[in-house]
């Protein structure tokens, strides 16, 4: 099984998609010709041709609206948005018309589309190149919210975004698009080589939506985490010494409840983390979640490790980023049972 | 620094407001049969003047005049003028249903009638449409059952749609109507997208999508103007401009010295202004632009020059801000009565034969009234509280099995 | 004192403003000659000039963007949104822009505008007149959200939202601008005059952003709700005989979590009542706080009343709508400490 | 109804890619001098043609030709010759600098300078600009302190907006330069607003706008024509057309057939499409806009016809989707070279002065450098932590105090 990174693993996922079903086309900025600014659709336009996968204008909006039309004709386009801080323009599109359709025509129409887009920080984007805007979809009934760790769930993952009937909203976490990045800023970073998840076959897999995976086994504390995150989560555990069990989302929405549930009522302590600010990011919808069932076994408050509630800084980027340090002192007052 | 005059803002306001009498003179209608026709396959740059021309058929004393006549035959005459008569009485029952309570809303296409009438007749069933809430005559001119759309408008149990969608947003994809959304402008680009997906696909079904005037402004009505551009998309964009949105006028969606069918010009589209309320200029301008998306070559803008005639909704009341006879004055006319003018001067038609069909249309209103309320009206029947959770996605997920759960359905 | 709807009192802040400050415009779609849809800016173009209060075009993101424009010229605009469910096309603006401008410009360019939006169901609206998307502001650094619930709130609010230099977005409860509707659907709904909020002075004062008032005192459990909600609340604590302490926010953010921190360690118990779908609503952010900041004094797992995670119906708008009822279930769950 | 032919859906291409000749046989460039120059209170419906046109005043030969000659005297002349040349250096050396990792990204606009510098002269100080990633000249032109950018490419503690954004998306309220989006397109509307404030206010200022030929394609684009033509703004926008938009061709940009000027003929505004290398061209164009605009008449829309000759940014390598030489075979030449040949024809340059100049600005370039590494370049020096939680709002709220303490700042 070859080695792939996190973008050569999605790449393969739509040369898959693109090889076994006509009905699917991507199209997006630059990812024609070019092959994307992040290279994720290299070489796709050469091997299938024009119309499978092509330039769009800078209308975001016009790219997911088109998207939906052609879902409703019976494509499954998949789009990307060249960065998620440039997805607003489109939001309309995505929580009035993709998310309601179904809904509204009571399954006469449909939209089948993925929108891909790169998400968060840690390379010194600044506020308009590093923003992690998963809630604001979360929090939109009829749209699907898949965020992937590593080259393998990337891959499956979007595979089975694609496949799948309602429209996904496929966050890449871009700062681990070529290597774990664990949150150590200042120590060497890794490629993708080596580790267990990139080890990627080249043909079509799924990976289910709606299923969460241990990241880490531990009977001391629960860490919920997704994207870049799990990996920060993984390297702060490992520094602590805590025994934490560590779990890697994959889909926001659909949420995997019950590995939750399970990990909280044996661990007795929960934190939750994310790059997006406090407030209103999906760690509250997390923690509301684990109090609602685990209530009578929580040792301690839930406690949030997150982005601040400002916008994306470029200089303090490091101040920003809930990065192991911060993690550890959350897993410490956890088992303190201290309030952070 | 203040050598300059002072700037001052200009807020641009209607040429009259209630109590005071209806003005015209700005109007420059030209000629019927005065547009001069191009071949369809002429490139979009030789036409340009056709933006701002004003294409008639239908002539004061229902002539039809000029290169646009559509020459259409008996039949389609009299099936487009009885579509639009039960278009209209469509419209006054189920405006009076809203009056009595039986439904929350309802909203006419009074004066409009043609755009969707005549439309309906040149694209075929298999194409799709991208309505906005005023093309009810899609619908009615295809045989859609007028008992479907009433189910809908009472949110019964039999409402096709499940009582999901306020009155009026229909949706058949059977019929070639896509599902009407409540936020403006956003099926442009879709109607764009679906007629991509259809040149994708080798296909020969085509897209039309329409727009009222006020929300041209909306940016995805420029974003379809521009993906229909680049990717030569077999589509019909209409705008029906009626010279109302709500109770502002057409000069707040930026047409000063210039007019909705020149907004395509830029995007190098074939773009065509219309006589709304003439049936012939309507069927001909519609059916030229559909050779040539069916011919591959690409879309075609069609501004509609029309009137509401009638309230925006059943909540408003438009003499709060314009001259209450303003639509009985518009020189345009009413597009029943001209046409109905045209077939009697050709002697296809008479005026006991137009009454006629208003009966047999108030008929089959009543009829279709009668077996919808037998369902129910709003409140009285309705879908079971369970499809609340359907349809959300294609299978709910386990937080709607739950919720569906403590509903307790 | 005059008593007045929420409407009136509306229109009598704005009234109030354009008379005191120059800097002060409105504008937005039929808000001029017309009105407003609603009727919140009846009289005011008459009363001040075509200039001060005016007709948009139907184009949310050229509204909002033409507002931070003046806001950054030195001018207050104040913009109606004509239904909550049509902000989404100018969500890029708020977000990138009106949000971030003075931080991103370290304090030289600001837009201190107001977006004043009717929000909320239950009033047979469907899914493109009903909506509550306020957790989606709540998530966004940079921009205030606040919800009245009586005129006297609605005026003192909207004039502290339109002095702030910073933006707000004002969402207005459509549901009770004629009356405080509690929610018991089949009663007979009566109007603002008589009920002690509905006195509203004519003259400027403001109610302070960031305070939450405590709308019924109680020591047996802490309900926290917000617009239409708090009136539904109410009826619903009355209706169970529990003595709950009902919270009404009146502002999101800034969040008064003193104000709340206070009551649900005095009561051990609290309830989240929001119209949203439960699904990161505001709710879920509440639920987060409160359990960081009172998680030993809970006696019971804090619960969400909410709308459900589908698009908001038609027909079937009383099962959706979070009503007494199902409050009432919600204040015997907490007693209980049974989860619902 | 398969008798119709298959469908198929048109993908634009560029006519030419890497390792092809380049191919400028389908432009239309028209003759220096050609254009027409309607008088400043001309209605738009009167210069339509401009839209399609390409007002040009220098020719080939470095002569300035035509009504649009816009008469320059030699200071004026002299300055912005080395404004260009001080951007095209600060440039360069900024460019090396993030090849040596003291930033983390830069953008040129080589090639582009006659667009911002000539603005910078015609525009004052006191009016604003909304400008995109491409308009450093605007500063530069107008003796914003080099060193003062420097800092902010090198987010080091001077950085006058605290290492809050990108290098390069500058802001200075005092020259007029509003904060720079990373959303593209935003700032449109923005300027239009900002315009009918300045109108509201009976103030003598306007605003200026400017975006690249692909962000046209954003919604915001169309609410700035919108809106500008409804209230009148005193307003310019200015589409810097630099046929580029990243790896995509102007083609996804929805002007086949048309132009981008041409965009603004739906909204009834003038619309003028310029030589965007030559910078008598801009200037005298801009100032038309400008009388236009400051007597009360309203905005503006101009295409600037140009050719991006450098990289989008320094993540980017062009080489990989357009012929390597286009840029050097550009037949609208280069702005610098251009007005230099232009000066020298006139006796009022020569090319020792013209190296001279170049040497001044590599001096000032280095000076500035110095100054702003000695306080330090990416990630040695940097604002304090506490400056994170400032203006997010006017007031941190409690929240934000709360998390302030939590980072221990
Ligand atoms: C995005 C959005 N903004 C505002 C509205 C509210 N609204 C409904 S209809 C309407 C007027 C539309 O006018 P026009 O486009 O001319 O169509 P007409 O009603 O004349 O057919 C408005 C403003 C909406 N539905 N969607
Ligand atoms: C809303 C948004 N979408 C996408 C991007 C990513 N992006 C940055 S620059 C650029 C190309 C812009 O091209 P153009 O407008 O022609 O300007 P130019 O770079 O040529 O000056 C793109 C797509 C963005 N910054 N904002
Ligand atoms: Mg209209
Ligand atoms: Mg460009």
């Amino acid at each position: 099984m070859p080695a792939m990174n996190m973008i050569q693993a999605l790449n393969s996922a739509l040369d898959c998609m693109l090889d076994a079903d006509p009905t699917v086309l991507i199209f997006g900025q630059d990812v024609g010709y070019f092959g994307g600014v992040f290279r994720v659709t290299d070489g796709l336009q050469k091997k299938y041709g024009l119309t499978r996968c092509f330039d769009a204008p800078i209308a975001e909006s016009g790219i997911v609206g088109a998207a939906v039309g052609m879902g409703a004709y019976g494509l499954r386009p998949v789009v990307e948005i060249q960065f998620a801080d440039y997805i607003y323009p489109a939001y309309d599109q995505i929580v009035s018309e993709a998310a309601k359709l179904r809904y509204r025509s009571a399954g006469q129409f449909t939209a089948p589309l993925t929108v891909r887009t790169p998400y968060g920080g840690g390379i010194f984007g600044g506020q308009t190149h590093s923003q992690s805007p998963e809630s604001l979809f979360t929090h939109i009934a009829g749209v699907k919210t898949v965020i992937p760790s590593n080259p393998y769930d990337a891959k499956g993952l979007l595979i089975s975004a694609i496949e799948d009937d309602d429209p996904v909203i496929f966050f890449e976490p871009k700062r681990i698009y070529n290597g774990p990045f664990d949150g150590w800023r200042d120590r060497p970073v890794s490629g993708w080589a080596g580790h267990p998840q990139a080890e990627v076959p080249r043909e079509h897999y799924r990976v289910p939506l709606g299923k969460a995976v241990i990241a880490r086994p531990g009977d001391a504390a629960t860490v919920l985490a997704y994207g870049t995150m799990v990996h920060v989560a993984l390297a702060a555990v490992a520094h602590s010494g805590v025994d934490a069990e560590v779990i890697d989302l994959r889909t926001l929405v659909p949420l995997d409840i019950e590995t939750i549930e399970a990990s909280v009522k044996k661990t007795g302590r929960c934190i939750v983390v994310h790059e997006a600010p406090l407030t209103s990011g999906y760690g509250a919808e997390l923690v509301a979640l684990v109090q609602e069932r685990c209530f009578y076994h929580l040792e301690a408050p839930i406690v949030r490790v997150t982005g601040w509630d400002t916008p994306y800084p470029h200089a303090l980027e490091w101040d920003y980023f809930p990065g192991p340090e911060r993690i550890g002192e959350a897993l410490k007052s956890i088992m303190s049972g201290e309030a952070l | 620094m203040k050598n300059a005059p002072a700037l001052s803002l200009h807020i641009p306001e209607p040429s009259r407001r209630p109590g005071e009498a209806p003005d015209f003179s700005r109007l420059k209608l030209g000629e019927a049969g005065g547009a001069p026709r191009p071949p369809v396959h002429a490139p979009a740059e030789t036409m340009r003047d056709l933006a701002y021309d004003l294409i008639r058929v239908l002539d004061d004393a229902g002539r039809a005049l000029g290169p646009w006549d559509p020459g259409l035959d008996e039949e389609t005459l009299v099936r487009g003028l009885k579509a639009m008569i039960l278009t209209r009485v469509f419209d006054e029952r189920m405006y009076r249903a809203q009056r009595q309570g039986k439904t929350s809303f309802y909203m006419k296409c009074t004066g409009e009638e043609a755009v969707a009438c005549a439309q309906a007749l040149v694209l075929r069933r298999e194409d799709m449409g991208f309505p906005t809430y005023r093309q009810q005559g899609l619908l009615i001119a295809r045989g859609y059952p007028l008992v479907d759309m009433m189910n809908q408008i009472y949110s019964n149990a039999a409402d096709p749609i499940k009582g999901r969608q306020l009155p009026i947003m229909y949706s058949s994809r059977d019929y070639g109507f896509f599902s009407i959304s409540g936020n403006l402008g956003t099926q442009l680009p879709q109607a764009v997208g679906w007629a991509m997906a259809s040149a994708y696909s080798g296909d020969d079904r085509i897209a039309s999508a329409w727009t009222g005037d006020g929300a041209t402004a909306e940016g995805d009505f420029h974003h379809a103007l521009t993906f229909a551009s680049i990717y030569r998309a077999p589509v019909i964009l209409n705008v029906v401009n009626n010279q109302w949105a709500i109770s502002s006028f057409s000069g707040f969606a930026g047409t000063q010295g210039s007019t909705f069918a020149a907004k395509g010009l830029g995007y190098g589209l074939p773009s065509l202004r219309v006589d709304g309320n003439d049936f012939l200029a309507v069927y001909a301008a519609t059916r030229w632009a559909e050779a040539r998306a069916r011919s591959n070559q690409g879309a075609t803008l069609i501004e509609f020059f029309t009137y509401r005639a009638a309230q925006h909704s059943t909540s408003d009341d438009p003499a709060r801000y314009r001259p209450a006879d303003e639509a009985a004055l518009w020189p345009l006319g009413d597009p029943i009565q001209r046409l109905k003018a045209h077939m009697i001067l050709l002697g296809l038609w008479s005026d006991a034969q137009h009454l006629a069909a208003e009966e047999e249309a108030q008929d089959m209103v009543r009829a279709a009234a009668r077996e919808a309320e037998a369902i129910g009206t709003l409140g009285q029947s309705r879908v079971s509280s369970r499809t609340l959770f359907e349809d959300v996605f294609k299978e709910p997920d386990g937080r709607l099995r739950r919720q569906r759960q403590q509903l307790g359905v």
